[in-house]
């Protein structure tokens, strides 16, 4: 595509969001109430978000570089990116988040077969359905191979049972992807199967998990005798180890990237007043603050540095745990520091002032960063071994 | 200076031990928070602590306390710390007993202390305003207005403001900075409750034209010095409370990865950990002797007793802040429930280094008084 | 922003890789060194360099350079950071070729460019003149007399100050700050070569009564827009050499503890070391980018080119020291010797770090820059 | 002792100090070159120098509190302190330094027998022999058990063959305190034997290294076919380990002590000048100068408190490891602020004003501090087993 079409593109982009994108949509998200997951107990916050939802999927531009016959408008990486650069000019929301499109879609995509791909990638572009993902078990924590929930063959079925942990929004969602063990004889990643079901399945149970920031994103998700047929296999049988370390990539690289956030330092400048010599109050907090801020830019060139490596053809590799380890570490750093800014203010729990304590929720929310979707220490490790070549790492 | 403890000491902690983990574990927070506990501590606790001497520990005995110093009454708050505990004890045996102590005439003293010894009379210092520790940024005035003051201003994070039977505000007069005796419940005194990510007391309070007396005037209208020893005195006792929290933090931290297996083996055997608990481990033993060192200069009357309070808030906020992070990372995902205790330190440790001054601000301070 | 190398960047990085490690690897500034060698640096290569279109890489091709830009010019930095080579390229295919390109009249860049580019002429700014870089803080004046200047003052830290064939000063002028052209062999100029810890040029100069003619002004008499990009473009190429730097030092500690063995084992393979090297791997991942991103937006025109220069010098000054520090204790013993390379690391990068600012000044800088 | 005794021994000590002392002994340390290493070969700096040992000798306050038959005073602990205090009021000069004062004297008094001690501690009190220390061989590092060193048994005496590094100063020492492998048939703890011999004795040479710093403080140390007498063996045959283990000890907490120096902040103040506001002109580095020097605060309360608490009769044991840790990783922190705070100053090399690089030489010399007597991982391997008991540590 040469720059020419782009920039039709690129016109046509604007005039289209110019119209149809509503104004309530061009606010900033405040947090989870405003992020529209879809599915078929969503409840849409507003009209707005409803048409919003519904205009984008209708462009098939929920999930732009999806084949059109899958609702995605067919896009080129390089048009996705206009779309969503205007997108960001009039600061539309988006329209449609889910762990669908997010991870199982590029799964299935890759691995899946024709029937599948029919019958789930349009539904999550149109945000009908939404996805949950099953992979973390009790006492497995990062150890995502030893998994135990286990599938007995029953001819055309499975009969699945066992427990499933950090569930991220079971309780919410209509389907699962989720990773059993089909055969235990051999080495802990062999043996190994991706599989979809419904959420509805008799047997299947969420049971949301109290966090530390007081809200319940996870879910515990138990399993008795689920009946699930032999079709909702993805890829090969004993296999799905494969599928497995693809999507956590995925989600290493998504969870890598932070949302933006208002720069610390007019938190800070705010709360804490300048000196006489136009200084920030607290020189210490200051000298922390430019810090990080030097230490965000420079990891937004390194995103941004990879993705364009891997575009042009080499493959990112293990430099998504690098980008997985620093992005969350720097995130929680800088959520340290936007305490330190606001202060006493800071650590309101319950009052309209700190709408319900919103800064100190997203500073415990933070602290997971760096668990989820595999520890520091695990991609720590994975650097050692496949980039450092250290040995017995 | 008595870095190690003598036998009344290492008595009194063994006591405080033994008290705090049977009548205040980690448990009875969970209660108050759970059941949105309108005291925030509890009373019949306060009254056991004050029958043990606790909440007189830092008042003389003339005046009904025992008067065992700075250094017992860390040991009291580094159990406080350990388990939680929810009390009075900063308020109201600490920085409003100073407060009294430093700047109050005898008749202030005679009324006042033996009521906080007691366990009587929960008091509540109101002294910051903004959203940062700022003695020095006090705004809140008090104007002569006939034979006493009339009150104005707006305090943040007065610790146990909505229970206070009586306050102590620090405000500005004409000649300097002075303490105020206020009745909580006096015209134009508003307190708001504010509940606080670690479920311990703190309150808003706004004063509209609060008229008091001239005797709700702490000794005199330039109260300087006791404000400095006030605050040392509170700054040493939460760096003792930070000590506590951090040292459970990080005990708790390593039974657990001790326990804990993945990939087959304890993940306390992986020595990147053990490497990170080693470390902490030696930041507690220094941040212990800070504790150690400014409570004893506190006692001892040594000039820069003051400065080395402050040097310990700032050492103990950033050890203290360490092992709760690093006590929740190494929990792994548990560390993320409400379940588990660490998430509570994590929140607790936050409030405590914020108040009084953060590291920053005494680190600052630090340099402010060594001239760079 | 083109973050990943072109064809032609790519090129010119492996022609560099190669040159640089044949003609001037570490051994060579070893022999400079260890011969105590009077110039400080290898003419010939220096010639080499300039055939190759070193000397002219920020040069305009009207003026004899080859004029691939700064992102060019940050390979080749980043190549002679690994080499640890000794030569004229940040003083005078940097430092002097902007200032002239920058504020020059056609005249001199007529004249000096095509010298510069050539390697005929090696060129030193003489800028800083206290214990640390402040441009903002230069007291050195410049004050009308007949037709021309008179130049007073003390200069520090002037990289190949005692062999540049000529001198370009900065000095305070009624109308701003200004540069000058001044031969190092004039009357009142003293240049005094200061060996330096890591082996490299730098000296000091005193200018007593220095009388130039008016034509040694360099353009006008305000010349801080030229000095500010003068300075990005030497703060981004330092960056690079300290890319350079830091990424040896690292590669070779990583080779180092696969090979050697203790408790049977190499020590490589203890996990607390794998954790300390994979986070400082990733760190130099995000420096690298800093660099990247600076030098393309110095090449771009973008309006925060100078920022991000600055931004990058701060980051690079942060990881380089790391990585010299963490190379130097994961050799252990041998890391002290002289006889290993790694100590040779740590010494450049320390200077490095300081020249035209420490991570601190930038810090301080980007902090003063965004208002707080 | 009663604190009245206590009172006349610190008017008595008072006294002789002022009378004794000479005024040039009463100036700061600047370098290697003040140090009264004694020896065989010692070059006294000044006649002051070698008055103030001899005096000091004659005290038995060289090393106060060892027996006076061995050419100590005796001391008690408390009146120890009471001179050094003294001592240190009017600035006087350490009056003799020494590795035999500092590690091999207190092994002996514990481990030696009655000849061993009548020979060589009174030479060790007067400064007349210099000892040194071989125990780090090559590809050994920090595991010091796996000595190599091998002492033929030849009846009444063995014949030593090997290599030691990092010997201190062994070029300059007239005596060796040495590992030597005995056994090598059990483990690797077993087997080692610790014995004392003459540098002078054939088949010694010892060839110093050349550091960073451009010092040569270390040496290579060779043997071959050293001859050994038998009485020469301290403590039992093979069970050398026990006495190594305490001497390492003993080197850990004197590492950890560093030397006191002048305030970061005054060296800064002077290079960068303070701002309008009385504060640093660099704020960023004025932050991490209050930090570090909380830190050293701290750090010097707590080498009194392990101290003190260790005098009470609970032994240290593993905390000399922390110690060791802490000091030389704060040491190292504290002098990278020196130099920053010396900047360009700093960074030469050889000039006079410079005084030949006398700080950077320093500054490359504390890199050491965290290798020797231990590394830092060593030290923190320690805390891991024997204090925090962590698996398989």
């Amino acid at each position: 595509m040469t720059d020419m079409n782009l920039d039709e593109f690129r016109t046509e982009v604007r005039g289209w969001l110019a119209e149809n994108c509503p104004e309530e949509m061009r606010t900033p998200v405040e947090g989870d109430q405003d992020v529209c997951w879809g599915g078929r107990n969503f409840e849409f916050q507003s009209e707005a978000q409803k048409v919003w939802l519904e205009r984008m999927a209708a462009k098939g531009w929920t999930v732009p570089t999806w084949p059109t016959e899958y609702g995605g408008a067919g896009l080129s990486r390089a048009e996705e990116k206009v779309l969503l650069s205007e997108m960001r000019k009039i600061n539309a929301r988006s329209p449609l988040t889910s762990f669908g499109i997010w991870m199982l879609g590029p799964a299935l995509l890759k691995f899946g077969n024709d029937e599948q791909k029919a019958e789930h990638l349009p539904k999550i572009a149109r945000g009908e359905i939404r996805w949950c993902q099953g992979y973390s078990e009790p006492n497995a924590g990062s150890d995502l191979a030893s998994l135990a929930t286990k599938a007995e063959d029953k001819g055309d079925h499975w009969i699945v049972n066992g427990q499933k942990v950090w569930t991220s929004y079971a309780d919410k969602a209509d389907w699962i992807f989720c990773l059993v063990r089909t055969d235990n004889t051999k080495g802990k990643h062999y043996g190994i199967s991706f599989v979809l079901f419904d959420m509805e399945t008799p047997g299947v149970e969420a049971r949301p998990i109290k966090l530390i920031s007081g809200r319940s994103p996870f879910c515990e998700t138990f399993f008795e005798d689920v009946k699930v047929p032999k079709e909702n296999l993805v890829g090969e049988e004993n296999k799905g180890w494969t599928i497995a370390k693809y999507l956590l990539t995925h989600e290493r690289e998504g969870i890598g990237a932070a949302a933006p956030m208002r720069p610390i330092h007019e938190v800070a400048a705010m709360s804490l007043g300048l000196d006489e010599s136009d200084r920030l109050a607290d020189p210490m907090l200051r000298t922390k603050i430019a810090e990080a801020e030097i230490d965000d830019w420079a990891f937004g060139l390194t995103m941004a540095r990879k993705l364009a490596e891997s575009k042009a053809g080499q493959s990112m590799g293990a430099d998504s745990s690098m980008l997985k380890y620093y992005g969350t570490e720097l995130n929680k750093r800088k959520f340290e520091l936007m305490m330190d800014a606001a202060g006493h203010d800071g650590l309101e729990w319950e009052s309209e002032r700190s709408r319900d304590g919103k800064l100190a929720r997203s500073w415990l929310r933070t602290k997971a960063n760096s668990i989820e979707g595999g520890t520091s220490e695990i991609q720590l490790n994975i650097i050692s071994k496949h980039i450092l070549e250290l040995p017995g790492a | 200076m008595a870095l190690v403890l003598n036998e009344d000491e290492v008595m009194l902690r063994d006591t405080a031990e033994g008290f705090f983990a049977e009548k205040a574990p980690v448990k009875a927070l969970r209660t108050l928070r759970d059941t949105n506990d309108e005291t925030g501590f509890d009373r019949a606790l306060w009254s056991e602590m004050a029958d043990m001497g606790f909440a007189g520990i830092a008042i003389g005995e003339d005046h009904g306390g025992v008067d065992m110093g700075f250094q017992a009454a860390g040991l009291l708050a580094e159990q406080m710390g350990k388990n939680l505990t929810a009390s009075p004890f900063l308020s109201t045996a600490i920085l409003a007993a100073t407060a009294l102590r430093e700047a109050g005439s005898d008749a202030q003293k005679s009324e006042w202390l033996p009521k906080i010894a007691s366990g009587e009379t929960v008091m509540a210092v109101a002294l910051d305003e903004g959203p940062k520790h700022n003695p020095a940024g006090i705004e809140t005035t008090a104007e002569k207005s006939g034979n006493g003051f009339k009150l104005n201003g707006a305090k943040a994070m007065v610790v146990d403001g909505h229970v206070a039977d009586q306050l102590i505000v620090a405000a500005k007069t004409d000649d300097g900075l002075a303490f105020f005796l206020v009745d909580p419940k006096a015209k134009g005194v508003e307190i708001e409750r504010t509940i606080m990510v670690d479920a311990h007391n703190a309150a808003r309070i706004d004063l509209n034209d609060v008229e008091v007396d001239g005797d709700a005037l702490i000794g005199e209208t330039n109260a300087e010095d006791a404000l400095h020893k006030m605050l040392a005195a509170g700054r040493g006792i939460v760096a003792a409370e930070l000590l506590g929290a951090g040292s459970e933090a990080f005990r708790s931290t390593v039974e657990y990865i001790k326990e804990r297996k993945q990939f087959g083996v304890p993940v306390g055997s992986f020595q990147a950990l053990q490497h990170r608990s080693s470390h902490l481990y030696s930041e507690l033993e220094i941040a212990r002797s800070a504790v150690l060192g400014a409570l004893t200069a506190l006692d001892a009357g040594d000039e820069n007793a003051n400065r080395y309070c402050s040097m310990a808030k700032a050492k103990l906020g950033e050890v203290a802040k360490l092992a709760a992070l690093e006590g929740v990372q190494m929990h792994g995902g548990v560390g993320m429930t409400d379940e588990y205790d660490i998430g509570l330190f994590l929140k607790r440790v936050r409030v405590l280094q914020e108040l009084l001054g953060d590291a920053a601000y005494h680190q600052n301070d630090y340099a402010k008084a060594n001239k760079f």
